[in-house]
């Protein structure tokens, strides 16, 4: 616990913690995407790219709010594929809700945000339980809502954040609205992370315990970043929606390869550890490396077996990488009976 | 004590990233000896301790067992060898029955299976054996009181077989009534040839128990004596090394504007775990809160800080009735709370110094004030802070007394009003300690009041301008700065007294 | 109320999580045939038994197995996949040959092993992340699965299909092993070293350490076990279909596996629980869905249900967890002057009593 | 400590360097994964192509089947009538129907079954059949069977429907539908027995995938690109349309780029076709279903390259698009009305009526000429419904299909 680290401490901040491990592998994949289709760097292709990879940016930055607070949030694939759904039905074409449906949406994924996080905090359900309740239960009545298969159809201007942007820019051609979204949501991101609130938050994540000592209301601090949460997935899916349109499948599986994405960066399950940047590099990673697979003609069916390797071994690397301490939290002690632990709910 | 000792310990060193904190010890300990370990904190004591049971090497020296060199890389080794430790950190699993903790790692097997009627057997006899049959062998951990466990640390201990014991201030959370029957289980041990070891900063006890007594002082071996033939007060004058009144500051020449006014004041407080405290502190003094552990001391500073809430009582702070249901409230009203565990309640350990020390600043409103949070580093650098990384450099890697100057910073960072200090030099060097004290001098002359909770009892004495005394969750009395530890004492344990008369 | 509070406190002192869990068991049967009632059915009919009890076992599986790795303070998301692949292997290997079955189950069981065996290293000695790594390790077994076979494959023989088909009674033979294997399993954390092992590390590594106990080992084992159990759910499915089918994977059982642990009571960090809360888990799920289905709920209607009764009922679960902590109190909230046997002389006072006393004065 | 970080490093770059061979190194034949590249060397699976089958489906394509013309679900081709008075019953206005359904989770099986339920209201108000009760296993073998036992033990059930979710999983529960004496009729994917009563589907996947792969091969020059869309591997009827497909472009000279595996969601679809157009033309578009035909026709536009001929499916969503835009494309059917003839043939088994033993349904593809006329016809309906659902006459027809 205390051996001496002089070697790590020299390190500079920004390469500890994976966003360095995840930056070498991106620039590694990079590169051999590069071997393979030269042309995947000059602009279009590389717009492309990034107009694919953005919903999953801005969920990795949502659920790097909850994971860094030391919880778990297994509701955003559910919440993307609702949310789609819930767009298509209410708006049905119809070019003039487009904005009062968006405004909808974001006040019902605040509504699901406030209910994990206060279920978690306040009832005291591990979130890995109340994020897998509210998935079930999305996926449930949104397609009960919808009988089975969504129905209706997305206008064109909700379409355009996720599908167009602003043309004949010179060597890019277009920037895609939605790099310019998952982009300012990042600085957001890194913006909040530096305010008192992601401080907070931080805190929370680490020590919950001290955090609540030092004045932190933990379980408003959780309850946000859970509302965090569902609003990134109700921007991601806005931004799913308008790149591909209504299918039934929209958003299945999401909520693994957004958390996939933020521990590849490095990001440590249990909180307090980690960055933004490192949780946005680790979505781009993810993506880049389906890129890749694409063009290498893998199997598409080989693709899961590569993909749980490298995210093991990075993983593995990452956690290997220095850290003296055990990957368990601090151990629990037996509660001294006469000197109750302070906890996020008492209040 | 004559005869070949059973364990003796020869020129023990060791060193923690590259401070030395144990030079060239030596102990002898017989059988059915009890050894009295002591010394100030940061002595060594707990080190050597935990060098005997196998939890740290010793960088140089030999442990001889019965006249055999052994040599423990693990606990379980000197377990094994009859060396067992009974850790100032409880060691069990509250989900597990008594019997299942006392037998944890080495089960009783009957015919290949483990028999749980045969480990709560032989757990109810060792139990029995030191009168302690009042212990159910099958109830879970987490059911029994402080004592309790105690106790069911000692049986395990015990249950190895041991020959030597060590036990590591068995009796820091203990109430009164209960150290009584440790001294029993003691007594019992003792007449079966098991050896003692025992760290404790209690000096009754140590009269009361210890044959031999040895004295450490940061880390060096100061004397080995027969208990019979000191004087308590040179066992003192050997631990301190000086005289006492050296160690602490004088107080310094009040400034502040606020000093003399009262500026926390509690009346009538109480919940399930006080009654009647009545509290007064003023701008520019120390008061001590005085009582043996478990007596109510950290838990006022709970209520007043609103971790465990009074239900009943006013607390007013600076003439205003505030009502401090949370941690946030008791900040905003100008409360400072630097709890005792430091780790669990105090720390980021993840974190930078700089996150640690404007954490407060950050969850309180005016959040992230731009004036205070640009104090903090030239609070940080007052402090005397070193941290090889600088204020980036994550705090799990500082040493304990820089730990504990990040997080007085954090609370210096919001100006309090009254600051209580639970514990605020436990497990800290020396000259951490000091900068502790020269900095409650100083806040004092600026005019802050201070609560003061410690358990040792020179420091409480030494820095405080008055000294409250608590029993058994009430005030039993009050006492001058500068009053005899006996005086203190007597009042701290002489509820006791009253308690008896009163029971019908 | 707070008689109810306390009424159900000292119930609780008394037998435990796993009592609740089996009142909460004994609630859902009760409620669940109410409403069947109010429909003109009947829910204890032969064939609604025999369905609820077959509805279990799979799910019996997988939850024991679980409860194993969740108790080390550890999770599994690879059962899905290591299910899908044991029903490949079984039905390839036995190859519609009665005298294969013995080798298909062996070789069915001991991938199965194998595959635990690597969950539990690469995360005690690589240090990974149990949620990643047994993530990554579902991906790779997905891939193989998806590469290497397209659909159903492999034959069981007749002989093998009892195991999924056949019944004793309104117990089906499936249902039997698995409360055998339940039974078996509780026996293997009461009465053996492991089994204590598992509780310690659990509930905390450090002291199980100290004790002697090298932390990995039950981790480690726990994996094995619980992947185990996932190739006898393979073994079950394949046996029930007569043929290896990969796809069983996007059935999401590991979810629902663990929803089943926990509405068992097993703490999710480790350390406290038990099969018997998990079998009790187990049946209520499988409960709600015989209800459902005799109700002919709406499928979607389902999930919604599912979704809200495990969160409620963890919920119930961690008030009371949090009701438990042993507080000593010197003074009723009153404020009366503590009376002189309070606190008692703790080692000549019966323990047992105690928590009951405590539920009562707050 | 250090080894085994060497070997992590190790074994992430062999993955990738793993990764990178496969590009060049060729399949193993035997194990029968068709990849990306090996597009030339197109064949059929073993596995999943026969022969026989794919001939007789191609035979049947052509052949006029018996039954009404404008009731395309009562129409059977070269049927085998087969004798039921045995299930015959006294009253079946009173008789209960069960129906285990494989799921309702894709468009498809939601508006056929949206139909069925149709269907029911109205044999029930003919007085053919009583009631009917349906469970929905979810996709899930293993619940499918609990569900058609409970049925069975049950014995409420007068007839019991089955539409298996997997052929060969479901065979052991459906024989024991069947040995319990109850009528049991089996529709979409079929099973491997041939114990039921009937056995309804449309005349079949090979159909289905020469049908689009045929259009593309006639609409497209020699030596165009075709890239196959795929949803998952390893169902029966998707990989009998993929057989049948690969089994003609292997007779063609077009060039297939390889087929991807898109779970049918939209964005996967764009994000691939985007990335094969990155690397080069593509000209044809084949899918063995057609939901998400839209979002890879949207990479097109978006990328600035002229639409594909696409062989999609009658998916409203689809044939809107190609309406709009003129495609030159086709809607291959997998005859949704299948969904109406369970039930009626359920109620003309009760009846004691005879009905064929393989009740093979029409499966004709929309073509251009009759595109118009089915857009008419479902002009009410919301996207990811299907033209050919064959519910126009039907009591609850348009609201229940449009408020769904």
């Amino acid at each position: 616990m205390t051996e001496p680290t002089t070697a790590r401490v020299r390190f500079p901040t920004a390469l500890r913690g994976g966003t360095g491990t995840v930056s070498v592998l991106l620039v590694l994949i990079f590169v051999v995407i590069a071997t393979q289709n030269p042309s995947f760097f000059e602009g279009p292709p590389l717009m492309a790219f990034a107009k694919k990879a953005a919903p999953l940016v801005v969920l990795a930055i949502g659920q790097y709010l909850v994971i860094v607070s030391g919880e778990f949030d297994l509701s955003v694939g559910s919440l993307v594929g609702a949310q789609v759904v819930i767009a298509a039905r209410l708006i049905d074409g119809d070019e003039a809700m487009t904005y009062p449906v968006i405004g909808l949406m974001l006040l019902f994924g605040l509504l699901v945000g406030l209910v994990n996080g206060l279920v978690t905090t306040l009832l005291r359900v591990p979130s890995i339980i109340t994020t897998l309740g509210t998935m079930l239960i999305l996926f449930g009545a949104v397609r009960y809502w919808t009988g089975g298969a969504p129905t209706g159809a997305l206008s064109e201007g909700f379409r355009v954040f996720g599908r167009h942007g602003p043309d004949g820019v010179p060597v890019l051609g277009q920037i895609p609205w939605a790099l310019v979204i998952a982009a300012l949501l990042t600085v957001g991101a890194i913006l909040l992370m530096r305010s008192p609130y992601g401080r907070s938050l931080m805190a929370t994540g680490d020590n919950d315990t001290a955090a609540a000592f030092s004045g932190v209301r933990v379980w408003r601090v959780r309850t946000l970043a859970f509302v965090g949460s569902s609003l990134m997935a109700t921007v991601a899916a806005i931004l799913i929606g308008g790149f591909a349109g209504v299918t039934a499948q929209v958003g299945e599986g999401l909520e693994f390869t957004a958390i996939t994405a933020v521990v590849l960066g490095g990001v440590v399950l249990g909180g307090g550890r980690g960055t933004v940047v490192a949780a946005v590099l680790g979505a781009l990673t993810v993506e880049a490396l389906f890129t890749l697979f694409n063009q290498l003609y893998l199997p598409s069916t080989i693709q899961p077996t590569a993909q749980g390797l490298i995210i093991i071994a990075a993983v593995a690397y990452v956690s290997r990488r220095g850290d003296p301490r055990p990957p368990t939290r601090p151990r629990r002690r037996p509660d001294p009976p006469n000197e109750r632990q302070l906890d996020s709910s008492r209040r | 004590m004559t005869g070949a000792p059973l364990l003796r310990m020869t020129g023990i060193g060791k060193s923690f990233l590259g401070v030395r904190v144990l030079h060239g010890v030596d102990l002898d300990l017989h059988a059915g000896e009890l050894h009295a370990l002591v010394g100030e904190n940061g002595a060594g004591k707990s080190t050597l301790m935990k060098v005997l049971a196998g939890v740290h090497r010793a960088d140089t020296g030999r442990i001889e067992l019965d006249g055999a060199e052994v040599s423990f890389e693990h606990p379980v080794r000197a377990q094994r060898a009859g060396v067992s430790t009974v850790f100032q950190e409880f060691n069990l699993l509250p989900e597990r029955t008594v019997a299942q903790n006392v037998f944890l790692g080495r089960e009783t097997r009957t015919r290949g299976v483990v028999d749980d009627r045969a480990m709560e057997g032989a757990t109810a006899e060792l139990l029995a054996d030191l009168g302690l049959a009042g212990i159910a062998p099958w109830s879970k951990v987490r059911h029994l009181s402080v004592a309790e466990q105690q106790v069911v640390e000692i049986v395990k201990a015990l249950s190895h077989d041991a020959r030597v014991i060590s036990m590591d201030e068995p009796t820091a959370a203990l109430a009164d009534h209960e150290v009584e029957v440790l001294y029993r289980i003691i007594a019992r041990l003792r007449e079966r040839g098991v050896g003692i070891l025992y760290v404790s900063h209690r000096l009754k006890e140590i009269f009361d128990l210890a044959d031999t007594i040895t004295v450490l002082k940061d880390g060096h071996l100061v004397d080995t004596m027969a208990a019979a033939d000191t004087r308590p007060a040179e066992l003192v004058r050997k631990m301190v090394g000086r005289p006492v009144s050296s160690v602490f500051p004088d107080p310094l020449e009040p400034h502040g504007e606020r000093v003399g006014e009262v500026r926390l004041s509690v009346s009538g407080a109480g919940n399930t775990r006080l009654d009647g405290i009545d509290l007064e502190v003023r701008g520019g003094e120390i008061v001590g809160l005085a009582g043996l552990q478990g007596s109510g001391r950290t838990e006022i500073a709970h209520g007043l800080f609103g971790v465990d809430r009074f239900t009943r009582g006013e607390v007013h702070v600076d003439g205003r009735r505030i009502d401090p249901r949370s941690p946030r409230r008791a900040v905003r009203a100008g409360l400072a709370l630097v709890t005792e565990d430091r780790k669990s309640q105090g720390l980021l350990l993840d974190q930078s110094v700089l996150a640690n020390a404007r954490l407060v600043l950050d969850a309180v409103p005016p959040f992230g004030s731009g004036r205070r949070v640009r104090r903090i580093p030239g609070i940080l650098s007052s402090l005397e802070l070193v941290a090889r990384g600088g204020h980036g450099q994550e705090v799990r890697f500082l040493s304990g007394g820089n730990q504990q100057k990040v997080v007085l910073a954090k609370w210096l960072a919001t100006d309090p009003g009254v600051m209580i200090l639970d514990e605020p030099t436990r497990g800290i060097d020396v000259g951490a300690k000091q900068a502790v004290y020269s900095l409650m001098r100083e806040l004092a002359a600026a005019g802050v009041a201070i609560l003061l909770i410690s358990s040792e009892l020179p420091e409480l004495i030494g820095m405080s301008d008055r000294l409250v005394v608590l029993d058994d969750g009430r005030v039993a009395g009050e006492l001058p700065g500068g009053s005899s530890e006996e005086t203190v004492m007597a009042l701290a344990t002489g509820a006791s007294v009253h308690r008896e008369e009163a029971a019908p | 109320m707070t008689r109810v509070v306390s009424a159900s406190r000292n119930l609780r002192a008394r037998t435990g999580t796993t009592g609740l869990v089996y009142l909460a068991l004994v609630i859902v049967l009760v409620v669940g045939a109410l409403f069947v009632a109010l429909r003109g059915g009947n829910l204890f009919t032969a064939a609604n038994t025999v369905d609820l009890f077959t509805r279990s076992s799979l799910l019996g599986f997988l939850a024991i197995g679980q409860t194993l790795v969740i108790l080390c303070r550890s999770l599994d998301l690879s059962v899905g996949y290591v299910t899908a692949l044991s029903t490949m292997v079984a039905a390839i290997t036995m190859a519609g040959d009665p005298s294969r079955i013995v080798l298909g189950i062996g070789a069915t069981l001991g991938l199965a092993a194998l595959i635990g065996l690597v969950n539990g290293l690469v995360i005690t000695r690589l240090r990974v992340n149990p949620f990643i790594a047994t993530l990554g390790m579902g991906l790779i077994i997905k891939g193989y699965l998806d590469t290497r076979f397209q659909g159903p494959g492999g034959s069981i023989p007749a002989e093998f299909q009892t195991f999924g088909l056949s019944r004793v009674g309104v117990l089906p033979v499936s249902t039997l092993v698995m409360l055998a294997l339940a039974v078996a399993v509780i026996l293997f954390l009461r009465r053996t070293r492991t089994g204590f092992h598992m509780y310690a590390v659990g509930g905390d590594a450090e002291v199980a350490r100290l004790s002697g106990i090298r932390p990995e080992l039950p981790v480690i084992i726990a994996h094995v076990l619980c992947s185990m159990t996932a190739g006898v759910a393979g073994l079950l499915l394949a046996s029930r279909f007569g043929t290896g089918n990969t796809l069983v994977y996007g059935n999401g059982y590991e979810l629902e596996a663990i929803a089943a642990v926990v509405l068992g009571g097993t703490y999710l960090l480790g350390g406290r629980g038990g099969v018997a809360g998990t079998v009790a888990g187990v049946f209520i799920l499988a409960t709600l869905d015989t209800v459902f289905n005799t109700l002919s709920v709406d499928p979607f209607v389902k999930d919604v249900l599912r979704g809200a009764i495990v969160i409620a009922a963890v919920a119930i679960y961690a008030r009371g967890q949090h009701a438990r902590t042993a507080v000593r109190l010197r003074f009723p909230s009153g404020g009366a002057p503590p009376p002189a046997t309070v606190p008692p002389d703790p080692p000549t006072s019966p323990p047992e009593a105690e928590p009951a006393a405590r539920g009562g004065t707050r | 400590m250090r080894a085994s970080r060497v070997l992590l490093a190790g074994a992430a770059g062999l993955t990738l360097v793993l990764s990178a061979c496969t590009t060049d190194a060729p399949e193993n034949p035997d194990e029968g994964t068709a990849g990306g590249e090996n597009g030339g060397e197109m064949s059929p699976d073993a596995e999943w192509f026969d022969q026989a089958e794919f001939g007789t489906q191609m035979a049947q394509r052509d052949i006029e089947p018996e039954g009404p013309a404008d009731e395309p679900w009562t129409q059977a081709i070269e049927p085998e009538w087969v004798d039921t008075s045995d299930f015959a019953i006294d009253d079946p206005q009173d008789a209960h129907v069960c129906f285990s359904n494989a799921s309702v989770s894709n468009p498809w099986r939601v508006t056929g079954f949206i139909t069925m339920e149709q269907q029911v209201e109205a044999l029930v108000d003919e007085g053919r059949i009583g009631s009917f009760d349906s469970s929905d296993a979810a996709d899930d073998d293993n619940q499918q069977i609990s569900d058609i036992q409970a049925f069975v033990d049950s014995g409420n059930c007068d007839a019991i429907i089955i539409s298996p979710s997997t052929t060969a999983t479901l065979t052991p529960a459906v024989e024991t539908a069947c040995e319990s004496g109850v009528p049991v009729v089996v529709f979409d994917r079929g099973v491997n027995s041939d114990c039921m009563v009937t056995f309804i589907h449309p005349i079949g996947g090979y159909a289905y995938g020469a049908d689009a792969a045929d259009f593309l091969v006639e609409s497209l020059e020699p030596g165009s690109t075709v890239l196959a869309l795929r949803i998952l591997p390893g169902v029966d009827v998707l990989e009998h349309r993929w057989a049948a497909a690969q089994e003609v472009f292997a007779d063609s000279e077009l060039e297939v780029l390889g087929f991807e595996f898109t779970e049918g969601d939209g964005a996967q679809i764009k994000d691939l076709v985007s990335q094969h157009l990155q690397r080069g033309e593509v000209n044809g578009i084949w899918m063995d279903a057609g939901d998400g035909a839209v979002a890879g026709l949207e990479a097109f536009e978006d990328a600035g390259q002229p639409y594909p001929v696409i062989a999609g499916e009658d998916e409203l969503s689809f044939m809107r698009k190609w309406d709009e835009e003129g495609l030159t494309a086709i809607a291959p059917v997998y005859s949704n009305f299948q969904w109406r003839t369970p039930v009626i043939a359920a109620g003309m088994i009760l009846a004691g009526e005879e009905v064929p033993a393989e009740w093979v349904l029409p499966q004709d593809p929309i073509r251009e000429d009759e595109l118009d006329d089915y857009l008419d016809r479902n002009s009410d309906m919301p996207s990811l419904h299907y033209a050919k659902f064959g519910g126009e006459d039907l009591p609850g027809f348009p609201e229940a299909w449009v408020d769904r």
